[in-house]
Order: structure tokens, then C-alpha cells, then sequence
């Protein structure tokens, strides 16, 4: 695979200088290193911040959702790798406009526990933190285990949300109680039809043959729970759907909103054809979607791929998700 | 040990180590991303890069927290967050010891996997790290009669490494892999045998006790 | 290459069933075929119409600049190939709101010939049309053939400046002008590093060794006038900024808009690295960058690769593109 | 021949010309988008469609404006559009005339090529169909003193199709390519070649004048 690259160990600096080169307006970089990004306004006084953080390769995912309505800032790690506990105590304190911070991001090892040593030194700096994790991937572990899911594309819902809630002058734990509570109404499955090489080692993250697909395969190419021929556009919704409906329990008079998410190389014309058999089955189950993302949200350099997302909606979700947003990757009107 | 002897201890160890993080990215790869290989050789130059700036005087513990800062920065991952965590309880251990010698060794150990336990909420059998880990340090302490310490380690180590195998991974990003972890080593606690290997072949005279 | 899609044939009509599924508050699709789409409120009275259209593969041109302050209707082509004529005449008379219609696409022989039948029959039917051609890849054709350039992604510079032209009520020939005027100073480059493959045909558009680029690409993945050694990001930003500085005749006080475009499988990440170097060179230069656009506006399907336009800005152009638009793919504040 | 013997020459004709579809597509591929073979097989299916159900009375103007408007919309491309436009303008030359014979084919053939070079602002020497179809049209008018007038128009389109290779692509996709479309085949020309030749074989004894 082909890269448009210069120094592989100059690639997540080099391109979050040219993020910060096209948008100014938006966003600043309060630390040397450039490993953080917050919005151009942080902190905001009196409101609660969010930070989000993780491994770089999947924009828009995490740096994207930094803005208006949304996250506060956010602590970048090398590709696929964990930002540091230090980078995520500067986001902290970039943002903190004295009503305390919520750490909101995906369920991965190396993000925890370097969020968790933060959370202590977030402390002794007098800033309270409360953590919630994105744990959509119903592929990564059974209902019983869903508190080890990892998390994915569906976090996409719970930035909105809790960006709004944030937005609106709501209290740390009110906040944090809007995460949490999309985050248990959200579900994904996603399918990879080809690898990612990581610019550093220049390998390919998995290997498939011709013709196959991975079922359930996480955002880093993680492997699903099951390998096996290539289906049709059709067979792909039908299996993620059924999968993704039980998974939340809802049904008939239910309403959702629905993410068709690309991978990275996967057409936009692709994930149509998704999101057309997806609403055609959520109809015949009279469950209505009541929202729609289709596009590339969360990726993984440049594997083909889709995943499929559904937040099981009430009104106060929906209000939520329908709130004013804007930031360089992700506008809500 | 002093500090200076220990800081020369842990470089020449760490110029071994690294040698093994193609095969501990590929056991990750396997089971997880393939990303360990990096963490160890990324982590284990800044470790070395920092012990040679430190001053000659420095305390043991005063060498570990260097090294634990450095391993946490260079490739911030699951082992880099564990490991730093790891090292710091270990030398919470020695305090302002000037020297450390005898059980000091294994009570750091000791220290440093329960650190790793209670942050990663994980135990022996979860197939990790402390699979191989918390026999390693038992070892350590207890010694079986006339056995080198060092030696009954890496075996109670490798023996660690072998049983877990058989295991379902339950922490981490193995643990997504579900059945289909069962039968692959774990790239954790296989870190951790070649890193008591790596101490002993690079220093066999300075920790023969 | 594999693909997420049903019967080949079937492709173009369920993914525009897709977007009309997914975006029924902004899109119809006034023909039974679902071969056009228009504006959920066209046509508008006494605004002047602006009809685009080509092939289809390139999401989200052409049917994703259909919108307020955009375009107000487009006629779809199968994959790579041209609307018929009878296509563009049913999207004209669906957008004409009495002041006139404006034919806006890329200089692609199959689209003018079924274009200018349009126009033909347009005017049997009382509508006149004027017609401006995208004609930005200055590959295709040295400077003085420069109206036998193709269109390419520069397009959207056009789209969004007569889409807001045309809203602020300007006549036909005033919007034509716009149009014309934002093309006169559009140049784009592209390269490409990896084909594309026809669904129906199931064929690489075209071969490229292992660390191979082709410089100059169209994007049906038409040959460019150099393939060689992939270069790094820099040199790519480099070569093409130079050849579209000297195209412009561009030079230091002037202003320009920027559009980093990726033509499918291209990271985010790496179209950001080409606008970190873009930024670089020009600000040297000292042009300045008064807007940019940096993402997928233009694709061929999961082609690899990109493209670098530049816009020469004056007070009035800027002005246009800062001109509020709304479509399912595309926003302006 | 009147309309139906038309029809049903036409419909002989284009079963065989599908045949060359994969040559066609693979010239257009090297020199333009490759489509072409995708324009003359769902092309002549459609039209063959529309002359399945037109009325055996039909007049020769309506067979060839059936088989216009089918070719149009089935693949709808430059060379879609411009052979349906030449069609068009060919049969006009016919009118309602009830049967065409003789010099009515030169006539037709003659107005076709003028009505692409008009639409496509070509001529012969910009390296297209037309150089095939110009000399093709002046041997069907007036061919060599005893030569069969078809034979004589495949033999002026094939020197267009060799001559035309050597010369820089001046119009469409291919003249993107600048100097590298010299000594590429073009698609178009080729086609129309293709035509002609499958008009004879499908045909022998209808078209022998
Ligand atoms: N919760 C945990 N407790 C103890 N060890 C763990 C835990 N999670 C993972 N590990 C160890 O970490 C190793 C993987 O480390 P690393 O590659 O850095 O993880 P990641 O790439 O997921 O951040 C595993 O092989 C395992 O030994
Ligand atoms: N302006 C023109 N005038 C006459 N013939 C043309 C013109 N442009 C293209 N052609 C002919 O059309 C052929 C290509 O047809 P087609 O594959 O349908 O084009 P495209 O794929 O670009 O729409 C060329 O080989 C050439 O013979
Ligand atoms: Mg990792
Ligand atoms: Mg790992
Ligand atoms: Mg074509
Ligand atoms: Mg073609």
C-alpha cells in the first residue's frame, strides 16, 4: 500500500500542524509539542470541559469533534497508540473552566490507564474529573461483558450529546450522566474488507484473502468473531442490523438514530447502498430513524470497511443530538 | 547495588531486551495490535537515554523513577502505563535506600505486580503479564533451596508464559478475540521472561547472588 | 479490489435510493426513474435555476452540491458515464423557477453533446439555459488550449459561488458570469496511486507498479503526462503548487482559496500533510489563504490519491464562498 | 430496401458488431476511460430491442430514429450522443422515402459524418471516427470504377483507422493525453470500422449493390 507521506515518524505532528494551519479560527495547541488540541475559546468559563483522546489514524475521530457543542479538547497519541498521562493532564488543564472535566473516550488499555494516572494528577491540580468510556463494539465481548466492549464509532452520539448538555450550562455529573446514559443505548458492528499499514512498521494490521471479509473487526483491525466470504451490500446490513437491534432490545414503536461509517477507503456511494437496506429493515420492524450520519466518522487509515451504529432514541437524546454544533470535521445547524 | 551500579545493570539489560521486540510485536500482532514491539524498543532507548544523563549519585530509586517516566512517554500503551505504574510502586519499596540487595529485589517485584493487578483490575489466569510476573517475584523471595534466585525466576516465569497459553485471554484487547485467544502466548508475559533473560545473559556476574 | 454492493448493475439506483432515504428533508427526486434530484423546494420562483450532473462515482460531487446556495439539480449518469439528455431536460424543467437555467458540470464530451441536446430541447420548452463549463485540471491540456481542459474538483469553487449568486437573485447571465469568472481562475492538480474498479466491469481503470504514482490524473482515472517514483508528501504539495502558482500567474500579495482533495482511499491525515506543505509554499510566496477546503469533495469511487486546486481570490469571490449553503454533504455557516 | 428489410439488416448487423465490444472498451482504455465497449453492447441491445418492437411497416426514418434514441439513452456517452445526433441528421437526408437505395446511403453517411463534426467541432485529421467515417462516406458516393461500394468503404475506413494512429488525439478524453496518444488506435474510428465490416458479413447478400 502507497502513502502520501514524508518521515513516518514525523506523521502525526505534520499533520496536526497542517490541522492547525487550515483552522485557525477553531482551534489552538496549547502546549509545544502540539499533542493537544482545544477549542480556540478554551476554557470556557463556568462550563464543564470534555477531553477526549486516543491514538492518531482515524480522523475524524478523535480531533474532529473538538468545538462548539462537542468536546473541549482533546490529547493525541502516535498512530494507534495512547496519548500520554502527561499530554492528557495538559488538555485538562487547557480546558478546565472551573466546573470540572469529563474524560470521555474509548474503552482501550492504553488509553485507561493513561486517563486514570491523569485523573490523579487532574486532582492534585484541584480539577475534578469523572470518566466515561465508549464501549459501543457489541462484536468485542458478549451482553454479559458489555462494560468491556471497546469502544468505536458509536462514541460519535455521545460527544453530541454531552457536547450539548455541556453546552447548555449542565453540572459534571449531569454531563457525564448524558454520556453514560447514550453510551448504554448505543450499539456498532462493523465489517473490514481490508487491511491498514501502520506508516511506522509499514505492515499490514491483518491479513484476508481475496474475496473474504472480516465480521466484527474493531477500528484498529482488530479481529471480529468471524471470517468468511464476501457478502452483498444487503446481507452485510441485514446480519450487522439483526445483530445491533437485539443487542439494544428495541422494537416495534422504538425510534433510532442510525451511523453508517466508512473505514477509510470505502466509497460514500457504498455506505448509500448500506444505509438503504438498514432503513428498509428498521421499517419492516417499525422502528423509525429519526436521525442519520452516512460518511466517514471514525476511521482507520486507509482499511475498507463500514460500520453500523444505532442509539436508541427518546425525546431528550434526540433534543440533544439536534443541538447547534461546529467544528472543522462536524457541523449540526 | 547502588544506584550507579543498578542504572549500569538496567542499560546493559535493556541493549538485550530491545532484540526481542520483533518477536513481541508479532506475538501481538497475533493477539492484539502489534504495537509491543515498538513500546519495548521505543520505551527501552528513552529508558537508556535517560539513565545516561542521570547523575552518577543517583539512588536505586531515584535510577527506577527515570526509567518509569521515560518507558510511560516514549510509546504511551497498555505495558508503557502499567509497567511506569509498576515501577513506581517497586520503588516505593526502597525509599531512599542508598543500595539494594537480597529480598529487596523480590519485594520490589512483588510491589510492582500488584500495582499491575489492582490498576488493571486483573489477576493471575486473566492471561497477562502477571501470569508470568507474581510467580517470577514469588520466586524471588523464596527461592527453592540452592537454586539462584535470578534462574528460579526466568523458570517459574517461562513456566508463566507456557501455562497461560491454554488460557482465554480476559484483560485487554485480547480479551476481544474471546475463544479464539486460547492457544496463543501471551506478548505480555512473554515481555517480561525475556526481560529477566535479557538481565541475566547481559549481566550474569553483577546479579549472581 | 472488493466491493460493499449488490447486483453491479443495480449499484447507481439504490445508492441514490440511499440518499433519498437518508436525506428526504432537502432531496426529491422528481422523475419515477430517480435519475435526478433536486432540491427539496425547487423549483424556486424568480430564482435562476442551476442544473450539474455526470457520472456517478465521484460522491459527493455531483449530487452532494444540490442545495440552498448551491446547485439546485442534478442528473445522474451511470457509473463514469453521462446523464442523457432526456435526464438533463427533466432536471431543468424540475428546477425552473422562470428567471432561466444554468448549466454547470465538467468539460466531459459525453456530458457537453448530452448537455447541448438539452439545451436544444429546453428551449422548446420556453426555458432558456446558459452553460459554463469545469475546465480546471490544467494536466489535460497546456495553457492556451485551456478551454479543452477537463473539470475536475475545482468545480466546487463554482458550485458554491453561482449557487450564491443565483440565491441572491442575480439573472442568468450574472450567474453565468460568476461561474465563468471563478473558473477563469481555478487550476487543479491531481495524482493518483492506485486504480479504481468499475463495479460493473469489474477492471482496474488503470495499472501502476508498487511504489509508482501517476502525476496529472483525471479522475476517471485518466493518464496523466508523468508516472514515476512516488515522492513524499512534501514534493507532491510542492510539484503541484508550482505548476497551479504558475498557471494563475499568481505571486506574492495576491489571495487564493485552496481545496485539498482526496480521491477516495487517501487518508484525511495525508490530504492534511499536503496542506501543511501548500501552506508553507505559499506563505512564502507571500500569497495568502484566505479559505480553505481540505477533504473528499471529488472521488472516484476507492481510487487512491489526491488533488490540490487553488481559486485566485478577490473581495467579491471570497465573498461568495463565505455565502451560507446547506446540503446533506456540504455546509456553509 | 425498405424499412422492415432494413430493420432487419440493422439487427443482423449490430449481433455481430457486439462482438467487438471487448476490442472497442480495450482501445478506449488505453486512450480514453475504456467504456466504449460498455456503449456499443448495451447500445446495440437496446436498439435491437426497439426494432424488435417496432411495426414491420415502419419507413427506413423511423427505423434509424428508433434506433437512435435507443442507442442515446443505453449508455449515455460521447460516442452515444454523437452517433444518435448523426443519425439523426442522416435521416433526414431519407425523409419519408418508403425504401433507400443507391446513393441514399452515401447521402445518409455523408450528412451523419457532417453532424458529428459539427456537434463534436472535429474534423478529419483530429484523430476520431471521422477519419473513418469521412472517407467511408465519399467511397460509398462514388467508389472505385466496378469496386462493391461497401467493400470500397471498408477499405477507406481502415486507411483512416492505420492513418489516423499516427497522428496527436485533438478532441475528447484521448487529447488529454497529448503527445502520448500518438501511435494508439482510436476507439471511435475503430468502431465504425467494426460497423462496416459487420454490415458485410452479417448481410452479404441484402448489401451487395
Ligand atoms: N488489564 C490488564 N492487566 C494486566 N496486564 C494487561 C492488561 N491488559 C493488557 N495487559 C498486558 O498487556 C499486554 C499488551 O500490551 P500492549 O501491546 O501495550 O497493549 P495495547 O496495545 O492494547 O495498548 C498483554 O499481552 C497483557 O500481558
Ligand atoms: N469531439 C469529437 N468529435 C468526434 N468524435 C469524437 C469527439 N470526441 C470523441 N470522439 C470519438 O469518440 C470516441 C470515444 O467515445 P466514448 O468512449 O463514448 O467517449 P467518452 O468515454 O469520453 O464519453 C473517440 O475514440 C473518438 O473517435
Ligand atoms: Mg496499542
Ligand atoms: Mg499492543
Ligand atoms: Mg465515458
Ligand atoms: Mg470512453
Amino acid at each position: 500500500m502507497k502513502k502520501i507521506i514524508n518521515e513516518p515518524a514525523a506523521f502525526v505532528d505534520e499533520f496536526v500542524e497542517g490541522i492547525l494551519l487550515a483552522h485557525p479560527d477553531l482551534l489552538k495547541a496549547p502546549t509545544a509539542d502540539r499533542r493537544i488540541l482545544v477549542r480556540a475559546d478554551a476554557p470556557v468559563a463556568g462550563k464543564v470541559g470534555i477531553v477526549t483522546g486516543g491514538g492518531s489514524g482515524h480522523l475524524p475521530l478523535f480531533k474532529g469533534y473538538v468545538g462548539r457543542g462537542l468536546c473541549d479538547g482533546v490529547a493525541i497519541g502516535n498512530v494507534f497508540s495512547s496519548p500520554s498521562s502527561a499530554q492528557v493532564l495538559e488538555a485538562t488543564k487547557a480546558v478546565s473552566g472551573g466546573a470540572g472535566v469529563l474524560y470521555l473516550y474509548g474503552n482501550y488499555g492504553g488509553d485507561v490507564f493513561n486517563f486514570d494516572l491523569a485523573t490523579d494528577m487532574a486532582e492534585l491540580e484541584g480539577i475534578r474529573t469523572v470518566t466515561v468510556l465508549g464501549r459501543d463494539d457489541v462484536a468485542s465481548q458478549p451482553k454479559e461483558r458489555a462494560a468491556d466492549r471497546r469502544g468505536v464509532a458509536g462514541i460519535l452520539f455521545a460527544y453530541k450529546a454531552a457536547g450539548a448538555a455541556a453546552e447548555r450550562g449542565d453540572s459534571l455529573d449531569q454531563v457525564a450522566a448524558v454520556a453514560e446514559d447514550i453510551i448504554d443505548n448505543t450499539a456498532t458492528m462493523g465489517i473490514g474488507l481490508s487491511p491498514t499499514i501502520l506508516p511506522t512498521t509499514a505492515k499490514p494490521s491483518f491479513e484476508l484473502g481475496d474475496g473474504e471479509m472480516e465480521v466484527g473487526i474493531g477500528i484498529h483491525g482488530e479481529p471480529g468473531f468471524h471470517r468468511g466470504e464476501l457478502e452483498t451490500a444487503d446481507q452485510i446490513a441485514e446480519s450487522l442490523t439483526e445483530r445491533l437491534v437485539a443487542d439494544l432490545g428495541i422494537s416495534s414503536g422504538d425510534r433510532v438514530a442510525v451511523l453508517v461509517n466508512g473505514m477509510g477507503a470505502t466509497p460514500l456511494e457504498e455506505l448509500y447502498l448500506l444505509f438503504r437496506r438498514v432503513h428498509q429493515l428498521l421499517t419492516e420492524k417499525g422502528i423509525s430513524i429519526d436521525k442519520n450520519y452516512v460518511g466517514e466518522y471514525a476511521t482507520s487509515l486507509e482499511m475498507a470497511g463500514a460500520s453500523i451504529s444505532l442509539l436508541a432514541l427518546n425525546d431528550e437524546r434526540l433534543a440533544l443530538l439536534n443541538t447547534p454544533a461546529e467544528s472543522p470535521f462536524f457541523k449540526e445547524a | 547495588m547502588n544506584g550507579n551500579e543498578l542504572s549500569i545493570a538496567v542499560r546493559n539489560c535493556l541493549a538485550e531486551f530491545t532484540t526481542y521486540s520483533e518477536e513481541l510485536g508479532d506475538l501481538d500482532q497475533a493477539l492484539g495490535d502489534g504495537d509491543l514491539g515498538i513500546t519495548v524498543s521505543l520505551g527501552a532507548a528513552a529508558a537508556t537515554e535517560a539513565l545516561d544523563v542521570l547523575s552518577d549519585g543517583a539512588t536505586p530509586t531515584e535510577v527506577v523513577l527515570a526509567c518509569a517516566k521515560a518507558f510511560a512517554n516514549a510509546n504511551p500503551s497498555t505495558m508503557a502505563a502499567l509497567v511506569a505504574g509498576a515501577l513506581l510502586a517497586g520503588s516505593r519499596v526502597w525509599g531512599d535506600s542508598p543500595t539494594v540487595e537480597g529480598d529487596q529485589i523480590g519485594r520490589f517485584a512483588r510491589a510492582a505486580a500488584e500495582s499491575i493487578s489492582q490498576r488493571g483490575k486483573s489477576q493471575v489466569g486473566d492471561k497477562t503479564i502477571l501470569d508470568a510476573m507474581f510467580p517470577a517475584a514469588e520466586a524471588l523471595l523464596a527461592p527453592a533451596a540452592g537454586a539462584n534466585a535470578l534462574d528460579a525466576a526466568i523458570d517459574a516465569a517461562e513456566r508463566g508464559v507456557v501455562v497461560s497459553k491454554e488460557l482465554q485471554s480476559r484483560r485487554g484487547r485480547a480479551s476481544w478475540l474471546q475463544e479464539r485467544s486460547i492457544g496463543l502466548q501471551d506478548p505480555g508475559a512473554t515481555a517480561f521472561l525475556r526481560f529477566l533473560q535479557s538481565w541475566k545473559s547481559a549481566n550474569a556476574s553483577a546479579t549472581a547472588s
